[in-house]
């Protein structure tokens, strides 16, 4: 954890994400709202959740300060799932 | 600050009292080692009772239709007719249990469950577990599942029998069984998660001082790797089998195309839109690498007896230890291989045949390093080595069989036939269960402080030998002949007449093979009690296991252990002896060395 | 061991059992070459003298590699090998024109097989129209279909003639296989999947089906008669005769008029 | 012969065991869902007609909502875990409470989804959209449930005996599932509302 800031630091940071989060979220509903076409749609929808994503492992779940080796355990799952999605779409059933 | 995580540590580690309750001694047990027990005296039971089915299999395989002798009118009319015949519903239902049970109670508990437990904390120097409560839970979930499986039995419609691969919709349409069969097996995936995430901790975070993760024996890297096999595929099994389960339970149709016309059971609510390839594909994206979840620790424990009796290291280590990481990276591709008859899109057919062909690398790393482990050793046949061997010689013959099947076209004549039986019984009987022998004689000094007896254990391994080849082997002719497997009577069919004589053979064969399992019971169990008191180190082996008293206490060692190498310094010039443990520090060493010296001298000077 | 493979009669079973041959003695020769190591190991280097110490030695990395890469350069190129023959016997781009097409339907413990009727095409199908008593879910207002010839456990072909397997099942799933002609296709109900053959031998061959499809698996059983093309067109003839006559004692049977002036989607046999 | 203690205050890889057993845990955890993530796209490329019109008939409204509240308890989870790491057990417990409100907001809200579909006549086996929107959900619900359980625990035993500072790692660690379950849904949100 990043032991060097202050309890008040740490809260206004976590604070700063849930912000971005919502906006995040919002930005989500709005913009799929209007369709743009199926394939813009699964993108967008996919690249904002990736990011708010990011943000909850980097943040909420300390992947930041933490040891870094700990982002195998999200790296090598997300991998295998990209290589089974891809068989089943991409290369067909 | 860290220390106090763990309150249930904190019970155990004020000096070992051994004061606690039969209950939380023996049954609700939190120490590895007796998890280790129930594990392989569950799975033992499960060994025969899945091993009585593949007898009651092959009965009727080799004389269809005739009663079974001596207990076929005993047993209830809904298995057998008024003769005491096998009849097609329970065929069935017996080949999809004993499928399930060698797999999921046997195999991977044994190797698994057994060997990770008992094995990994002792071989690293470790008093226990990371999570010695969520070991037991592991535990017990597996007892739980088999029970609900085995209530089968008794449900109308009786067991699951849709094959243990449980294709939709054939296992969608069926009855309660099945449903009883999705739930024990997500329990018993969750029991396999559980351990896994134990066993990856305790392996990361609980070494020895001073041993690296290049210092860990063959087991502890197998079953290492082997959890994080589990870790990515027994997941999806799980997610596949809750939606078999809504399949199944509440008419959703995941795996359900629309209109499907059965007799027998009202398909009226089920909509359609589903897609019985996408099950195939879930469950051989998890059983695919469950193959070889059943074998890799198998190729550790094989690994370590083939050092330990050679008295060579390991040849190889570090060639060995990518070949398991291969092994689990590519095994994770490769599950289209399954599937080529599927239905399947004939390009994914290539993809998988060459990431198949692949994985048969790292495999041939592995034989090619066997044999030069055992290259100008000092060879000591034992029990465990025998096993060893034959492991090895075994393993090849599955290994091959299986490079038909991952050739595409020949595929299409072998794929569903004996070919495969064959090749199932040769990796998982001949290759695993060989290991699981091995690995039982290896460590049953350490487990139960008494040795076990040799002459019983040569007559069992040669006996298993002799009639495991003897039933197995004939059914790669079969499957050349184009039998069929899951078939309740090949003699349905003309060209598959010819084939009876040599059904009976196997089934011959079978029959004593399972009978002199008995002597492996009966030789564990006698010496449980009554066998020779063994020595802390009787192998003269060099893991950390064998520092530790036999049986360990709870608590394991009863000294402090620290690292100096790795596990196969055997016949080192280094040392006095023809094997150097990992513990033995450099000091202990020179002062070894003196005593030899001084010894040496007082010889020269006596006569 | 591969002489107990059943006889071959069809054009590409050649190549199959070709590459089945050379996987076989690669295999044999591989196992014979572990093993004769092996056993000369186990028999020289087990232990003579207590006390002796064996040899201490880790390994040769030269030797790690060209044991890696060897097997390596085998298997590419038996993969290689293999998807060649692969591909001409299941990519549907090397498909060659088939001369004849049947439908062939999996039911819970039988065949159904489905030619066109004397009109030369198939009456439109969906999978709605499907029950016990109209297996393929034909389209009972298009009359293409009313005079489709069907059969149960029973498939009649002409010799040299490459065939068109077009394969789906009504309940669960099962798996065609004709162990002469080197085909298995699983047979998956919501989905039409197609398999080719051309057989060089006339006679009677079995028909099994080879995925666990319920207690009645091995029961599953239909023959298979090829014909010289004179007898088969006799055969279908006859067929046709039959379905025509049963039609006209049902009362229903439909003027050519109403079918020239069907323009529907029907499917022609060789599309 | 005081081994236990050796090993209870090792860790070779710098992270405790509660932390490091999470994580692989969690691993874990992303391939179930990944399992049903890969049924979900099959299935929808096989019936993308079905999938369109059935996804417009859920309440995107009550989703967002709902979206809100869970990723609300994330912040609060993260709060108090960093409010008893720092020993404020005080501010632990309030956030803890905001939490486990949350946790339960967000199953009130899916239960008054639920019941609207069911009033609708809209079941799992409706078609193959709602067969995985109600596995999909009830999964992750079953998983928010979870996360309550020991929430509660915590809570309860903070305010019986009191909750030492010590014990923040069994929070951070709880922490994460929270955190991961809130993750799903962060994917689950777009996936079956959204993008149709
Ligand atoms: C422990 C279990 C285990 C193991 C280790 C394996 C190992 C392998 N398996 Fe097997 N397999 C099963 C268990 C296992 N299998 C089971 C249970 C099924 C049936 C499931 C069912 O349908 O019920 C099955 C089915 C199965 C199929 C599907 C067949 C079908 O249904 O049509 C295929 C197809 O490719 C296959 C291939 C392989 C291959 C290529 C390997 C390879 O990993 C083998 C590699 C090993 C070697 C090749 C031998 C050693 C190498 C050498 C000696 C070097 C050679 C040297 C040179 C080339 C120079 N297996
Ligand atoms: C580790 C796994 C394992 C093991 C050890 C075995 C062991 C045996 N198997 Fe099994 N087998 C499988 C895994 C295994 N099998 C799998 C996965 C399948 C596929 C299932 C499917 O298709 O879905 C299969 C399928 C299978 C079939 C094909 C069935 C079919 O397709 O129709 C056959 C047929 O001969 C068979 C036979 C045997 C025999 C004779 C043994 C022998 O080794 C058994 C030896 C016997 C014992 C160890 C127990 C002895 C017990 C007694 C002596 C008690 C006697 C008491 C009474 C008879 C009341 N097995
Ligand atoms: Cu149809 Cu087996
Ligand atoms: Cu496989």
């Amino acid at each position: 954890m990043a032991s060097g800031m202050s309890f008040q630091e740490i809260q206004k940071s976590y604070f700063k994400v849930f912000l971005a989060l919502m906006v995040l979220t919002a930005l989500t509903v709005a913009v799929t709202t209007i369709h743009f076409g199926d394939v813009a749609n699964i993108v967008v929808g996919v690249l904002i959740a990736t990011a708010k994503a990011v943000l909850v492992a980097y943040i909420f779940m300390h992947l930041k300060f933490d040891n870094k080796r700990l982002r195998y355990f999200v790296i090598t799952p997300m991998f295998f799932f990209i290589v089974f999605i891809f068989a089943l779409t991409v290369l067909g059933l | 600050m860290e220390a106090a995580v763990n309150t249930v540590r904190h019970e155990h580690g004020e000096g070992h009292t051994h004061s606690e309750s039969f209950i939380r001694r023996y049954i609700f047990s939190t120490d590895h080692k007796m998890i280790a027990k129930q594990f392989m005296i569950t799975a033992i039971i499960f060994l025969f009772i899945g091993g009585a089915f593949a007898l009651f299999i092959r009965w009727q395989l080799a004389y269809p239709g005739e009663p079974i002798p001596v207990i076929g009118t005993m047993l209830p009319s809904t298995w057998v007719n008024a003769d005491g015949a096998v009849t097609a519903e329970w065929y069935t239902q017996l080949l999809t249990m004993h499928g399930t049970i060698m797999i999921f109670a046997v195999i991977i508990p044994l190797l698994v469950g057994t060997f990770g437990n008992f094995a990994i904390p002792l071989m690293i120097g470790a008093d226990d577990m990371a999570f010695p409560v969520l070991n037991m839970v592991s535990f017990w979930l597996f007892p739980l599942a088999s029970i609900i499986m085995m209530a089968g039995f008794f449900v109308e419609g009786g067991m699951a029998a849709a094959g243990w691969t449980g294709y939709a919709p054939l296992s969608v349409i069926a009855s309660l069984g099945q449903t009883l069969w999705i739930v024990a097996l997500f329990l018993i995936g969750f029991s396999s998660i559980l351990g896994a995430v134990n066993y990856i901790t305790t392996v990361l975070n609980m070494r020895a001082p001073g041993m690296k993760m290049f210092d860990l024996p063959m087991t502890v890297w197998s079953v290492f790797i082997t959890a994080i096999i589990i870790i990515i595929g027994t997941p999806v099994l799980a997610a596949a089998l809750s939606m078999l389960f809504m399949d199944n339970f509440l008419q959703t149709s995941f795996f359900m195309p629309e209109n499907l016309t059965v007799t027998g059971r009202d398909m009226s609510r089920t909509a359609g839109g589903g897609q019985p390839l996408l099950w195939q594909h879930l469950f051989w994206f998890y059983s695919h690498p469950a193959v070889y979840i059943m074998i890799l620790p198998g190729m550790g424990v094989v690994s370590d007896v083939l050092a330990t009796f050679s008295r060579k290291p390991l040849y190889g280590y570090m060639a060995m230890v990518f070949a398991i990481i291969a092994i689990a990276f590519l095994g994770i591709l490769v599950w289209g291989h399954h599937m080529f008859q599927s239905g399947m899109n004939p390009l994914l057919g290539t993809t998988f045949m060459v990431s198949t062909m692949v994985i048969a690398v790292p495999s041939a790393i592995k034989t090619f390093n066997w044999l030069g482990t055992m290259w100008r050793g000092q060879m000591e046949f034992t029990t465990p080595m025998l096993n060893a061997v034959a492991f090895v010689s075994m393993f090849v013959i599955g290994g091959l069989s299986g490079i038909f099947m991952a050739s595409t076209p020949v595929d299409v004549f072998i794929h569903d036939t004996y070919f495969i039986v064959g090749h199932i019984h040769y990796v998982l009987f001949g290759g695993s269960l060989f290991a699981v022998f091995a690995g039982l004689y290896y460590w049953f000094p350490k487990m139960s402080g008494r040795m076990y007896n040799e002459r019983l254990g040569k007559w069992h391994f040669w006996m298993t030998f002799i009639t495991f080849n003897g039933t197995f082997f004939p059914m790669h002719i079969l499957g050349v002949g184009g039998m069929m497997r899951r078939i309740y009577d090949p003699t349905v069919y003309d060209f598959l007449k010819p084939f009876q004589p040599m059904n009976e053979f196997i089934t011959i064969n079978a029959m004593i093979l399972g009978f002199v399992q008995f002597i492996l019971v009966f030789n564990f169990a006698y010496s449980w009690f009554y066998g020779k008191k063994a020595k802390r180190n009787p192998w003269r082996a060099n893991s950390l296991e064998w520092q530790a008293p036999s049986p360990p206490p709870h608590g394991n060692f009863d000294k402090e252990v620290r690292v100096y190498r790795g596990p196969y310094e055997f016949s080192s010039p280094e040392s006095v002896q023809d094997y150097l443990p990992q513990n033995v520090s450099p000091e202990e060493l020179a002062a070894q060395w003196t005593r030899h010296e001084q010894r040496r001298a007082q010889q020269k000077s006596e006569p | 061991m591969l002489d107990w493979l059943p006889e071959n009669v069809s054009t590409f079973g050649e190549g199959v059992d070709h590459l089945f041959h050379v996987i076989y003695y690669i295999s044999v020769a591989i196992f014979i070459l572990v093993n004769v190591i092996y056993v000369a190991f186990i028999i020289r280097y087990r232990r003579k003298r207590k006390g002796d110490k064996a040899y201490h030695y880790h390994g040769y990395n030269l030797l790690e590699v060209s044991w890696t890469a060897l097997p390596l350069a085998l298997f590419l190129f038996l993969a290689l090998y293999s998807d060649r023959v692969w591909q001409d016997i299941r990519y549907s781009e090397k498909t060659p024109n088939p001369d004849l097409v049947v439908e062939v339907m999996g039911q819970q413990y039988l065949w159904h097989f489905r030619y066109p009727g004397s009109d030369g095409v198939f009456g439109r199908k969906h999978i709605r129209f499907i029950s016990t008593t109209n297996p393929f879910g034909i389209d009972p207002d298009d009359p293409a279909g009313r005079d489709d010839l069907l059969t149960v456990n029973s498939m009649h072909i002409p010799v040299n003639k490459t065939v068109l397997v077009r394969l789906s099942s009504m309940d669960v799933i099962h798996s065609f296989f004709l162990p002469n002609m080197r085909v298995k296709q699983d047979a998956v109900p919501g989905q039409w999947i197609d398999v080719w053959f051309n057989s060089v031998k006339t006679g009677e061959y079995e028909i099994a089906c080879a995925e666990l499809c319920g207690s009645g698996h091995y029961l599953m059983r239909a023959v298979l008669d090829v014909h010289s093309q004179n007898e088969f067109d006799q055969w279908i003839d006859e067929q046709h005769e039959n379905v025509r006559a049963s039609i006209a004692a049902a009362g229903a049977a439909p003027d050519n008029a109403t079918l020239a002036a069907q323009p529907d989607d029907r499917q022609s046999p060789t599309e | 012969m005081s081994t236990a203690t050796t090993t209870t205050s090792r860790f070779n890889t710098g992270i405790y065991h509660g932390k490091l057993g999470m994580w692989v845990f969690l691993a874990s955890e992303i391939m179930f869902f990944a399992g049903f993530f890969g049924a979900f796209i099959v299935l929808r490329d096989l019936n993308i007609e079905v999938f369109t019109a059935s996804a417009h008939q859920l309440d995107k409204v009550v989703a967002t909502i709902n979206t809100a509240v869970l990723i609300g308890s994330s912040l609060t989870m993260a709060l108090s875990h960093l409010a008893l790491e720092r020993g404020n057990e005080a501010k632990f417990r309030l956030f803890l409470t905001i939490t486990i409100v949350c946790a339960f907001a967000f199953l009130g809200i899916k239960s008054y989804e639920y019941a609207s579909k069911f009033s609708q006549d809209i079941y799992p086996w409706t078609n193959t959209f709602f067969a995985t929107y109600f596995t999909m959900t009830g999964f992750h619900a079953l998983h928010v449930i979870g996360g309550i359980i020991p929430m509660v625990w915590m809570l309860g035993k903070s305010l019986v005996k009191g909750y030492p500072q010590s014990m923040h790692h069994r929070v951070e660690a709880l922490g994460l599932y929270w955190h991961f379950v809130d993750l799903v849904w962060i994917f689950l949100f777009p996936t079956l509302y959204l993008i149709f």
